[in-house]
């Protein structure tokens, strides 16, 4: 007989940041019914839950409290960092392996931290992997980050500060930029004064398009090279800086809409016409990044047999390593997790803007040796 | 057309038919919030360029009366439920309170209520909104009726006397051309010589403009001899009319609103304790 | 009365950006007497009251009552002071019952800490029987019963006033201070209010400070009359002489007070 | 260093969109006493209703102008439906039905496509290509153009009220409603013409606004908080308030961001600064810089 | 004769004692005592995910007991009620995880530093009126989010989690979780509406009222209108700071993001449509407007897999504002006086039962 599991998800499909969570939903929630379609588990049926928190906590427990408690969701898939950070004493009490869209490193930091996975590398991660590029481009360089306020942006500085100290290079300032920032004159020519040639932003991607924009009409987009990471760049920057976003280097681990070749891609392609989405959702990288998470956590089910309860899924994704790795091509690298390792596709890319706002790799996957030492993992 | 006694209220009004300019009050009835009563059926008559009165006590309805005419009765919840206000052939109670504006049907509100923050000279051209008349020759005109006003022109109106505060008042009412002015207790809280100031420049623009006026007061004493024709209220109806000199002389006139004895002393204030007589039409 | 209930106002001066509304003014008013202070409109009567119970604070001069200085004092603390006071444009709390507006004078009256008040037990619990019975005493006094419960907005004016007057008296004050509590009134009110003024003083010893525009009232009820003008105190005595006063009769009243009343 | 003169310019740029969006809270609360929580929505709505004329190839100048006449308009719609009961009621209250009215507007927009998503105009033709420069900063034509647009608005409305008979019976309907009915003004005809207004120059800072950061509804409707400090700094009923506080703001923010932040750790001290410096003004001045004082007599 | 006070219809009071009582019959005292008897079965019968709610309902109503107290007693504007509640929530955190303090110390310490903030961001209150205070709450708000940011030891709003609470020998436990809190916030629920019930007999509750009508003439009755702005402010910000400690443990997790300006707003709009200045009004308020929320959300999720509405518009991202922002402006147009209102009309019609008049 058929057996029914539910794949849950919450997140901010309204409210703020619902620009990356709408898509986001729609790729996990796609994805879902595509597992379903495809019978890519034998035996069960998922019950695809795309749940609307408003990118407020408070629903967010909610939904998981209904999901786990009432629902039987074997795993859970979230997205705020706020949220997630909220539920890790809970996930590690009630055992439910957690993928979030967040890739704040704190997720899977100490304490309580034996459920929670990211599937691909992290904020931090993407930073110190820009650190590392511009050390190589020239010595000594001057770094300034600005940072979303919130725990979100704030997450990877430290991880950023000791990279820099071993690169060599000077972190200038660090500064918090949120969304209704309008006029970033006063930022931009302090930095300028402060001579930092080199901008990492770790934000969404409206603050650092006006950052963009403000700096195209200083004259300072020749002058100061501006980076970011995960959720900082893509279609977002593009649309909302325009020409502004020409020639910002963005570091993000999964492969792009125009990359048609990928079979991930494809794939994303494919399901977007069977489900009949908007072209602006299908190019998202966050539609992407949601078909990731659920086929991250349709794999573990798979791997857990007839059996996919929350301790199944949990031995089905540590089980994700070496020859077992798991590789659906949305990023650029397999997926691989064990009990020590929960991060998923540690590979990325750096990738920059064209004069048409397009991002091309200028780097093939790799991974960032020093993370590993300025943010051990226990 | 004069009389020799008071009338009780419902007697054919003595006058004959209204006569062109003439406003009148017929049989009205006002209820507030659907449900309190306050007139029962107000007759009275304001004839063309003369002066006439209203007297009563607290809460008689005399304001009621003066916010039905002047079509302000929506704003505090109260409608017209009975009776007809007619002006210059057109009916002012079908009419909302610009329109009656309009007609010519000026309210100088209970209380003053100038408008405190803004200068004595913004209040006085805030009166001219409905634009007839040229503004500045008007401002003129009203400065030569209060001499006082030019001096204060650019001081906020919040701040100057209570009797500063009546002359913009009725001075932003003229403002407005209006061929009947309601005036409401001009002389509510003013110094006796200010109310006398007051009256008379009423009744100097009553005879230069031939402007009709209705004045609700409580200083019976200084209304009825200012004006031509009055009537008193009590509870919601006219309870006596007449020729102000006739009412002054009334003997209930006289107890209870002119404060002197049947005898015609006044009475003292220090004895107000022996007794109390009863109205006689009560 | 005590010495210690005498109000002295000495030299007091009151200036609003640059303009006095009251220059070197110096009045005394003695426990258990009814004082009248007439003049113009503007003369600055309201003000004087302003500075007596610290809604304004004098810019130069000073004001005691008995050994208490008022000069400086915030309003709620000259009330602690045995000071009530009725205002010329009604002061109320509309939305409140009358007996609700009444209780809110017993505020200094009543000794209990909030902790009290949060159980309701024991003090609190007493104190506010008691102060119950107080209100309906004065409400008995001013023949406030049928309007008892009623919210004072929905009023008709007179009354509205006669519970400025009551809530005043509430207070069991002093002295109290009373800012033109008949206008607006024809002569029949007028006399019910006398009647009361009258009786707060004699039956319960209040001293009275009356400010009113009504000639008849203010020269049959006073024990004595100031009379204000410009913010200079430019009489002050007797009401008859008082009244007799050119510079009143010009500043004022316009013609001697007993040819107005009158003469129709 | 010129860092300094290139802070107050950047300040006085972008304190110009902050005046010009704090003109409509002031039109409002100036006739009518009503403090508007929706005007960040309608600007909002104006500056979609402009991009979506574009994208549908209405020239950028026309649609502008069509925005506009579409605010005036739901201004006066929602003065009709919505407050007009509310005459009377407590401040409170009335605040409340505009922090109502902000999510509805919010969520009518989301039945759009235009409610989640960022878009940005095609810059006409006009506003492309260099602009100025002063003391070595760079503004661009947009910039300029909020910058003049808002002067002018705000110098019009200023004479408006100061100096004709409706501004200034305007005013007397804040005032004392009740008086100026009595001398026939048609008080809702006078607040349906204070939302109307409001709502254009709504649509005017939103266009301005999205020429300069972006469409996106969050960021839009997020300047009617941003736009708080400003009026009651300048004054909740004073236009010269508004321009004056609007300055002031986007100057006390570009300082704190020029020099605070270097020194706090973590800076975004701009966030939070002109809400400090709004207190102690406050506390100094209850009615704000130009505000009228209460008449308070008793 | 009391045995009459189960059935009288109307004043019959004999002592001004009486007069001062709660509940006029014994028949009210008695309903209410039932309804309590129903409260603590409800558990019982209510789904879990309900129950939640129910939790959040009622820590919400504590807060908003505490802004009917400044803004709706008073009548001073705050549109900053959830940053008391998170100073409340921050204090109870640092106290439990700092000082290992049990719940029922840390909680109360929690309400304690909410009052002392309270009384501090009061004192513009001396100065300000109307709108200016209300934005000098509104910026209270947004200095603290601004400073929570910026505080390493508050983990710059980041999560700070707490332990679990176990109160006569049951540990709460994630499937438990929801149960053993609501037997904790009833009670702490129900104590406060008493305590602010009993103040608002005295002149301490009548002086708040005293200073919204008319706070000149409440000067002239002697209260000082300052001392009992700042007494609003430290009451509200209080219940504001109990409810802020009971949310941290009841979220098990201190974040920002559960204390932010919307929060605030939310909280207004329960005090509103429950009925401003009402106590019944402000358990209505937080039951209507978190109950409308799900309904709405889950009915737009229906709607939404509808398909009538063009690709790229998502119904519940529309109509839970719009539905929200309706709710608030039809109850103000329609209802100003709020759900208390119909409270007190049925509680009329009952009381009156069966007689129609
Ligand atoms: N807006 C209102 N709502 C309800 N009742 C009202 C309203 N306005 C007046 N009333 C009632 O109507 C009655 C008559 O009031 P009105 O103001 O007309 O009396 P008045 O004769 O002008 O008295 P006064 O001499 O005190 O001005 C009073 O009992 C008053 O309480
Ligand atoms: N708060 C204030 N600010 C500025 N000027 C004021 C203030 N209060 C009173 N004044 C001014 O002080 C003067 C005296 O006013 P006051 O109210 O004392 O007069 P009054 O004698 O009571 O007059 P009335 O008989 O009209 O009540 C007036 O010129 C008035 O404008
Ligand atoms: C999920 C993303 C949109 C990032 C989001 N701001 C967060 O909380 O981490
Ligand atoms: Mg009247
Ligand atoms: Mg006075």
């Amino acid at each position: 007989a058929q057996k029914t599991v539910t794949l849950p998800w919450s997140g901010a499909i309204t409210g703020p940041t619902s620009d990356a969570g709408a898509s986001y939903a729609a790729g996990v929630e796609d994805y879902c019914k595509y597992a379903n379609a495809q019978k890519m588990l034998p035996g069960v049926t998922l019950n695809c839950v795309t749940r609307d928190d408003q990118y407020n906590n408070a629903n967010t427990q909610r939904n998981f409290e209904d999901f786990v408690g009432n629902l039987n969701a074997p795993v859970f898939l979230g997205y705020a960092t706020g949220g997630a950070l909220q539920l890790k004493s809970v996930i590690q009490e009630t055992k439910i392996p957690t993928l979030t869209a967040s890739y704040h490193i704190g997720i899977i930091d100490a304490p309580d931290n034996t459920y929670t996975f990211l599937p691909v590398s992290s904020y931090s991660e993407n930073i110190v992997a820009l650190l590392e590029y511009i050390a190589k481009k020239e010595r000594g360089a001057k770094v300034a980050l600005i940072v979303n306020p919130s725990p979100f942006g704030r997450d990877p500085v430290v991880d950023a500060r000791k990279a820099a100290d071993r690169l060599g290079l000077k972190i200038t300032d660090v500064q918090e930029v949120g969304g209704n920032n309008l006029d970033n004159t006063a930022l931009l020519k302090r930095l300028e004064s402060q001579g930092a040639k080199y901008i990492i932003n770790q934000n969404t991607a409206g603050p650092v398009a006006n950052i963009l924009k403000d700096a195209k009409r200083l004259g300072l987009l020749g002058k100061m090279q501006f980076m970011g990471a995960h959720y900082t760049g893509g279609e977002d920057l593009t649309k909302l800086a325009g020409d502004a976003a020409k020639d910002f280097i963005w570091a993000t681990s999964y492969y792009l809409y125009d990359e048609g070749n990928q079979p991930g891609i494809q794939l994303v392609k494919k399901i977007g016409a069977q489900y009949k989405r908007g072209g602006d959702t299908i190019r998202s990288v966050h539609y992407t990044s949601g078909m990731l998470a659920a086929a991250i956590a349709i794999e573990a089910m798979k791997r857990a047999g007839n059996n996919p309860d929350a301790a199944g899924v949990y031995k089905g994704l540590i089980s994700m390593n070496g020859s077992k790795s798991f590789n659906p091509g949305f990023a650029v690298g397999p997926v691989t997790f064990s009990a020590k390792d929960h991060i998923g596709a540690e590979s990325l890319r750096l990738l920059q803007a064209d004069a048409t706002g397009n991002f091309k790799p200028i780097t093939g996957a790799q991974r960032s040796a020093l993370f590993q030492l300025v943010h051990p993992m226990k | 057309m004069t009389l020799s006694t008071p009338q009780p209220a419902n007697a054919p009004p003595p006058q004959t038919s209204a006569s062109h300019g003439d406003l009148t009050v017929n049989n009205v009835e006002v209820v507030y919030h659907d449900i309190i009563q306050v007139l029962r059926g107000v007759s009275l008559t304001v004839r063309a360029g003369q002066v006439t009165s209203l007297l009563g006590t607290n809460g008689a309805g005399k304001t009621t009366t003066l916010r039905a005419i002047s079509g302000l009765l929506k704003p505090e919840n109260g409608k017209i439920r009975e009776g007809t206000i007619s002006f210059d052939g057109k009916t002012l109670s079908a009419l909302n309170g610009t329109d009656v504006v309009k007609s010519g049907v000026v309210q100088v509100p209970e209380g003053r209520r100038v408008f405190k923050h803004l200068s004595v000279e913004e209040n006085l051209r805030a009166g001219a909104i409905l634009g007839r008349g040229n503004w500045h020759a008007d401002l003129e005109r009203i400065y030569t009726y209060f001499p006082k006003l030019p001096t204060l022109r650019h001081k906020q109106a919040g701040y100057t006397s209570g009797g500063e505060q009546q002359m913009i008042a009725i001075g932003r009412a003229l403002m407005a051309h209006p061929k009947v002015l309601l005036l409401d207790e001009p002389s509510l809280g003013l110094a006796p010589l200010l109310v006398a100031e007051i009256f008379d420049n009423v009744r100097r623009i009553n005879r230069e403009e031939g402007l009709s006026v209705l004045v609700v007061e409580q200083n019976a004493n200084i209304a009825l001899r200012n004006s031509d024709y009055g009537y008193v209220m009590e509870n919601g109806r006219i309870v006596m009319e007449g020729l102000s000199a006739q009412l002054a002389s009334n003997p209930d006139v006289k107890e209870f609103y002119l404060g002197v004895t049947e005898g015609g002393a006044r009475k003292s204030f220090k004895d107000v304790k022996s007794y109390k007589r009863r109205k006689r039409w009560m | 009365m005590s010495q210690s209930s005498q109000l002295e106002v000495q030299g007091v001066t009151l200036t609003f950006g640059g303009i006095n509304a009251l220059t070197d003014v110096s009045l005394t008013v003695p426990p258990g007497e009814i004082v009248s202070i007439i003049g113009p409109n503007g003369a600055g009567k309201t003000s004087l009251l302003n500075c007596i119970s610290g809604f304004y604070h004098p810019t130069r001069g000073r004001i005691t009552f008995g050994h208490h200085d008022l000069s400086r004092a915030a309003p709620n603390v000259v009330t602690g002071y045995g000071i009530a006071r009725a205002f010329q444009n009604l002061e109320l709390f509309r939305g409140l019952s009358v007996v609700e507006n009444m209780l809110l004078a017993r505020h200094t009256h009543l000794r209990y800490g909030l902790l009290s008040s949060l159980a309701f037990y024991g003090r609190a619990s007493r104190q506010e029987a008691e102060n119950r019975a107080y209100v309906e005493r004065v409400i008995d006094f001013m023949e406030l019963e049928q309007h008892r419960s009623h919210p004072v907005g929905t009023l008709a004016y007179g009354i509205q006033k006669r519970v400025e007057v009551a809530r005043a008296l509430t207070l069991a004050p002093k002295l109290l201070l009373l800012d033109e509590p008949m206008a607006g009134m024809n002569v029949e009110e007028k006399e019910d209010m006398v009647r009361f003024i009258l009786d707060i003083q004699r039956e319960q010893g209040i001293t009275v400070v009356l400010i009113e525009h009504d000639m008849g009232v203010v020269m049959d009820i006073s024990d004595r009359v100031y009379v204000l003008d410009f913010g200079q105190l430019i009489a002050g005595g007797r009401p008859e002489v008082v009244s007799a006063d050119p510079r009143v009769i010009e500043a004022y009243t316009g013609v001697a007070e007993e040819k107005q009343a009158v003469g129709v | 260093m010129d860092l300094l003169p290139q802070l107050l310019i950047a300040g006085v740029v972008i304190g110009s969109v902050y005046a010009l969006a704090a003109l409509g809270f002031v039109l409002i609360y100036k006739s009518s006493r009503v403090i508007n929580f929706a005007h960040g929505q309608i600007i909002a709505t104006g500056a979609f209703i402009a991009f979506a004329l574009t994208q549908k190839g209405v020239n950028f100048w026309l649609a502008g102008l069509i925005a506009m006449l579409a605010t005036f308009l739901l201004g006066m719609l929602i003065e009709r439906v919505f407050l007009r009961r509310m005459v009377g009621e407590p401040i409170i209250a009335v605040i409340m039905v505009t922090i109502g009215l902000s999510s509805v507007i919010d969520g009518l927009i989301h039945l759009t496509p235009y409610g989640a998503g960022t878009f940005s105009f095609e810059r006409p033709a006009l506003l492309t290509g260099q602009g100025i420069e002063l003391f070595g900063l760079p503004l661009s034509k947009t910039q300029i153009a909020g910058v003049l647009m808002a002067l002018g608005l705000l110098g019009g409305f200023t004479y408006f009220f100061n100096k004709s008979t409706l501004g200034i019976t305007m005013r007397a309907v804040a005032d004392d409603q009740m008086a100026a009915m009595s001398v026939g003004t048609s008080v809702e005809r006078v607040f349906a013409l204070a939302w109307a207004a409001a709502g254009l120059t709504a649509a005017a800072a939103g266009v301005i606004l999205g020429l300069m950061s972006g469409l996106t509804l969050g960021g839009l409707a997020g300047i009617g908080l941003k736009v708080f400090p400003v009026v009651i700094l300048g004054g909740l009923d004073s236009v010269i308030g508004a321009i004056v506080g609007g300055m002031l703001i986007g100057i006390l923010e570009n300082l704190s961001a020029g020099y605070l932040d270097g020194i706090v750790p973590g800076g975004g001290t701009r966030e939070v600064f002109p809400f400090i410096i709004l207190i102690i003004v406050l506390l100094i001045r209850p009615y704000g810089l130009f505000g009228t004082k209460e008449i308070e007599r008793v | 004769m009391p045995a009459s006070r189960f059935t009288q219809t109307g004043n019959y009071r004999t002592r001004y004692a009486q007069d001062q009582t709660i509940f006029a019959t014994y028949a009210e005292q008695l309903s209410l005592i039932v309804l309590i008897g129903l409260l603590l079965l409800l558990p019982l019968i209510l789904p879990k995910t309900m129950l939640r709610d129910v939790n959040m309902i009622m820590i919400y109503a504590v807060a908003v007991i505490g802004l009917n107290i400044t803004t709706g007693y008073t009548g001073l504007i705050n549109i900053g009620q959830a940053a008391f509640m998170g100073v409340g929530a921050y204090a109870t955190a640092l106290a439990a995880t700092r000082l290992n303090l049990p719940f029922f110390l840390a909680i109360p310490i929690g309400g304690i530093a909410g009052a002392l903030v309270g009384t501090f961001v009061g004192l513009p209150s001396l100065r300000l009126k109307y709108l200016y205070l209300a934005v000098a709450t509104l910026a209270f708000q947004i200095i603290f989010e601004w400073g929570v940011g910026h505080t390493p030891l508050l983990a710059q709003g980041g999560a700070i989690s707490l332990p679990p609470v176990q109160v006569f020998g049951v540990k709460a436990t994630f499937f438990n979780h929801n149960f053993v809190w609501y037997y904790l916030i009833l009670p702490v629920l129900v104590v406060m509406g008493l305590l602010w019930r009993n103040v608002l007999r005295t002149k301490h509750g009548r002086s708040l009222i005293a200073v919204r009508d008319n706070d000149r003439a409440a000067a002239a009755m002697g209260i000082n209108p300052g001392t009992a702005k700042i007494m609003a402010f430290m009451i509200g910000s209080f219940y504001a700071g109990i409810a802020g400690g009971l949310f941290a443990y009841f979220q098990k997790a201190v974040v920002i993001e559960d204390y932010g300006l919307h929060i605030s707003i939310q909280l207004l709009a329960m005090a509103i449509v429950g009925g401003l200045g009402s106590l019944p009004g402000s358990f209505l308020g937080p039951l209507f407007i978190v109950t409308l929320d799900r309904l709405v959300g889950n009915g737009s999720q229906w709607l939404g897999a509808q398909n009538l509405f063009p690709a790229g518009v998502d119904v519940a991202t529309a109509l839970r504002p719009l539905s929200f922002g309706l709710a608030i402006v039809l109850f103000l147009m329609f209802e100003p006086r709020g759900l208390a209102n119909w409270w007190r009309l049925s509680r009329l019609y009952f009381k009156k039962w069966p007689y129609k008049f």
